[in-house]
């Protein structure tokens, strides 16, 4: 349709001279506007001023806004229950996707399907035996540090994960992975990923067979769950995890992972530290999406409210500022209106991008606590960045 | 010639040929049955050029009246007068491309729609952007001569996503087609 | 599953015999809760008194709702741009729709979906050849007086009729139908339906090809239009259409359809008629689905708003009921919200249902005006009866 | 025998068996390398009989601390103490029945919540009605002990429709199981 509407310049010209013999007395003097023709714009590649929205349940596809100017840029079609990744290299958008032959009935079709972040347009729909169905995750679906593997979750409802090669565009091999979840890449090796008895697994896949070990237990899986969606710097090899009572560790990553002591978020800005007790209200970490960290400087920006254990899918009333290393709250945003996700740019100067359940999007520069943008109908779901690490 | 292949034509090609081919020899050479108003983007061009324009204050409509020319992403910019859905240059497109990715629909309803600059009514095409899911920005609704399915090309909620190679409706742009009388 | 579940029963006692065991020293003297299973409820045939609720854009699902008391008693899959009808007999939901073989891609598949009412499971899919794709229509899909055909309005952007034989569950026929739509059943005959030059077209479809007629026109096609969401009573073979500056008439349904001379409904209410001319503001009908019949009584109760023309899709501040053979306004009802859709159940004790944007249901007693009944979420689409005439 | 084979099992009999035989058997006949929690909804039972119950006030979540036990149409119902999801008796189901024409999960996550009527813990299985679109009534997300994804038993975000015959989240049930403790 493009390129012929492209082509159809000439006629355009014919039927403007057309069209100007039809309207011979123009009412003023104005000149008269031209004819046009319908065309479809072409994309930047990915930008690391970008945030990419998902929608949530009600509404599928995941849109693409400017940082600096609060414009949307384009959108992905993400249906509800996908996942979404961008291709290290900034070439692809990567979504891991199942679709029914007869919309919510038929045969099932499991893939990840390929678009060029330029014209947008589907290259590839790479079948996958299967993966989980959830929403609001960010850790089934992570791409290798090099671009080429994919790593996609699976709950069937035995646990495991679908290992497919990017660059072949082909589904490589399943790895069952019992009693774990919530991945990250781990350069050279494979990908990691937090287990049921306060672990982390670690699933090397450069041999014939995938090689799962494990760290000693850290964290209480049950009793004070480390929230899904933690943060992971490719560059530092190093994963940050938040629990539900504010608990921040960090991990370096490796064949063999070691885990440091953890530090308490409410410690951290001089309060108690969060406690499992019921009756014991506290500013606790809460949301779908509660923390983004800001890879270059080691800042880790949490969505924090007031409330008991067990209210960690609470929106966030205030945004803490964590630096890492001085295991310091540096500054406390308060927000006008609680936001479930979170998202930071990995830019010399970030901009972080919250959303809820009003399907409000706020862009907000963390230096100064302004809103910078508001979007309204932006969307309630998980926020990606560029990682230009 | 094929009617309505996304292949070979386009609206502008379509009132070229309007000029010289009465509408009901194409629409019989295409097989259809032509009886009443052909399901075509022409009639309000004839319409419009038979009638004599008036453009006074008190031959505008509340939209007309209070149209601007200056934001084409608000929903009272001159020529959404009857565009019904997701303004596309809200979401990544402009007014009259279709965002990255997205695919422009060869067919469309029309409107005739004043511009407050020049005070002249041009005919504008809203062809919808197909492909990708509901944009979600912008959504306008506006209604100027809106009509109902038995005259669909002026009716601005069908979705018009025919011959693109999803129907999957994303936002809709206001092509201008030309002057309209 | 259901079966599977029910044939557990002895299991469950068997399961509960040992939970007790395991439970043994109850903390206070209340008997201990019984385990139970899992089943599926049946659904009751199509009341008088129920109303099926279009989600609308966002939210897929034709709820049905008590009117008598407000509560949801199940729902009927309707996917966005589909098409909902009961038959006559009330043994089951027919639904017209469009699926793609992967979600929004992939092949096309047009067809009528057929469900039991009472245990509302798919019993069949019957394809066609294709359907229009537009919302919030009531008469796209029609099912004729016997229960045996129904009729699929489809725009290709040619506009035609297919025919699909219910009992056989077959396609039928196509039948050309240029510039026209918006249908009723006709019986005995085949269908009628309106037209752009202002006629009532009807299609004979009795003989070895369908023969199209049409009444001389009567109404404006487009200076003002007749509201495609019409009414249609099958009992008297009657049909009654709105306009866009208010006037109603009524047509005798019949191999020659009559239409009888227009009424204004301002003047019916002792104001001055309604006008096409800008800057005269009036009370004018407006919505989606502005009106509604009761057939039984001849009253029809019409969605009104202050505006000048051309503001037909905004929603109604007043219900206005007609006393149509009077031809007399006989009620105005306020409404506290602007409401969009308009329903009236056929029953000796009309209920009316309105919802609009904030996707509100009200069960509003037409005869005192009093809301029964406020549902939350109840959907933002046109609304379906149980047509006992 | 297979696991989580809808056509021959419930949750009621997989207890009944967890008498019987090790977890670890009957996951290992079913092929899974079990390492660390089973993908079953048998743990927090045992959790619970293992750990002395205290049902105190200051031991009970705000929630429990707040549930009721007379209108299970409400959010704040003591059953739904970890549900997430439109409630089945909102949408013309029951607590443990599922709307006409919608089917329940074999599987479900599990729910440990205090009946306030005699203070007792008790196992909840909720499992998901599938086939049909969102009900959208009564949308509730209480989160008493819930979880993440590497103890999918407990986190009630998970779609559990798995062994129906379509994978569409329709509303959750609250169905009991036992006592827990």
């Amino acid at each position: 349709m493009m390129t012929m509407l492209r082509a159809t310049a000439a006629s355009v010209i014919a039927a403007t001279a057309l069209l100007a013999g039809a309207t011979a007395a123009p009412a003023q003097s104005a000149p008269e506007l031209q004819p046009e023709t319908s065309d479809t714009m072409r994309a930047d590649p990915p930008n690391p001023n970008w945030f990419y929205v998902e929608g949530g349940w009600d509404s599928p596809g995941t849109s693409i806004f400017d940082g600096l100017t609060g414009k949307m840029k384009g959108l992905v079609d993400t249906a509800r229950l996908t996942d979404f990744a961008i291709d290290p290299a900034g070439r692809y958008y990567y979504v891991a996707e199942s679709l029914w032959s007869r919309r919510d009935r038929g045969t099932r079709q499991d893939m990840v399907t390929v678009y060029d972040t330029r014209d947008m347009k589907r290259q590839a729909e790479i079948t996958i035996p299967g993966r989980i169905l959830i929403g609001a995750r960010k850790n089934n679906f992570v791409i290798s540090d090099d671009g080429r593997w994919a790593f996609v979750y699976n709950l069937d409802p035995a646990s495991s994960v679908n290992i497919v090669d990017l660059a072949a565009r082909k589904f490589r091999s399943n790895v069952e992975l019992p009693g774990c979840a919530s991945m990250m890449p781990n350069p050279g090796i494979g990908f990691s990923a937090l287990c049921s008895d306060g672990s982390l697994a670690t699933v090397d896949v450069t041999g014939k067979k995938p090689a799962i070990t494990r760290t000693a237990p850290f964290f209480q899986a049950t009793d004070d769950p480390i929230f899904d969606n933690y943060a992971y710097d490719l560059a530092k090899k190093q994963a940050v995890f938040l629990t539900y009572t504010g608990l921040i560790y960090t991990a370096a990553i490796a064949a063999q992972p070691v885990v440091a002591q953890p530090f308490s978020i409410q410690a951290a800005a001089g309060l108690r530290p969060g406690d499992t007790k019921p009756l014991d209200v506290n500013w606790m970490p809460g949301g779908r999406q509660p923390m983004a960290l800001h890879r270059p400087s080691g800042h880790m920006f949490v969505l924090m409210h007031m409330g008991e254990m067990w209210t960690h899918k609470e929106s966030g009333t205030e945004i803490w500022d964590v630096d890492l290393a001085a295991k310091k709250v540096v500054r406390r945003l308060p927000l006008k209106e609680p936001m479930n996700n979170i998202a930071v740019t990995q830019t010399a100067a970030p901009l972080l991008f919250v959303d809820g359940e009003g399907r409000k999007g706020w862009i907000i520069d963390p230096a100064t606590g302004e809103k910078k943008h508001e979007i309204e109908n932006a969307g309630g779901g998980v926020i990606t960045v560029v990682d230009p690490s | 010639m094929k009617l309505f292949d996304a292949d070979a034509i386009g609206e502008t090609i379509l009132r070229r040929l309007a000029g010289r081919t009465s509408r009901r020899g194409i629409l019989s050479r295409a097989g259809l049955a032509l009886v009443a108003a052909p399901v075509f983007p022409l009639l309000p061009v004839s319409r419009a050029q038979a009638s004599k324009p008036d453009r006074s204050a008190e031959a505008k409509t509340a939209f007309a009246r209070n149209a601007q020319s200056k934001d084409d992403t608000k929903c009272d910019y001159w020529r959404y007068c009857a565009i019904d859905g997701a303004l596309c240059t809200c979401c990544g497109g402009g007014i009259h491309s279709c965002p990255p990715g997205a695919e422009p629909s060869p067919v469309s309803w029309v409107g005739t729609c004043i511009n407050p600059d020049d005070g002249k009514a041009y005919l504008i095409a809203y062809r919808d952007c197909c492909g990708k899911p509901a944009c979600g920005q912008c959504g306008c609704d506006n209604t100027d001569r809106e009509t109902q399915l038995y005259t669909p090309q002026l009716n601005n909620d069908v979705i018009w996503c025919f011959g693109t190679s999803s129907m999957e409706y994303h936002c809709s742009t206001a092509v201008l087609v030309g002057a309209a009388g």
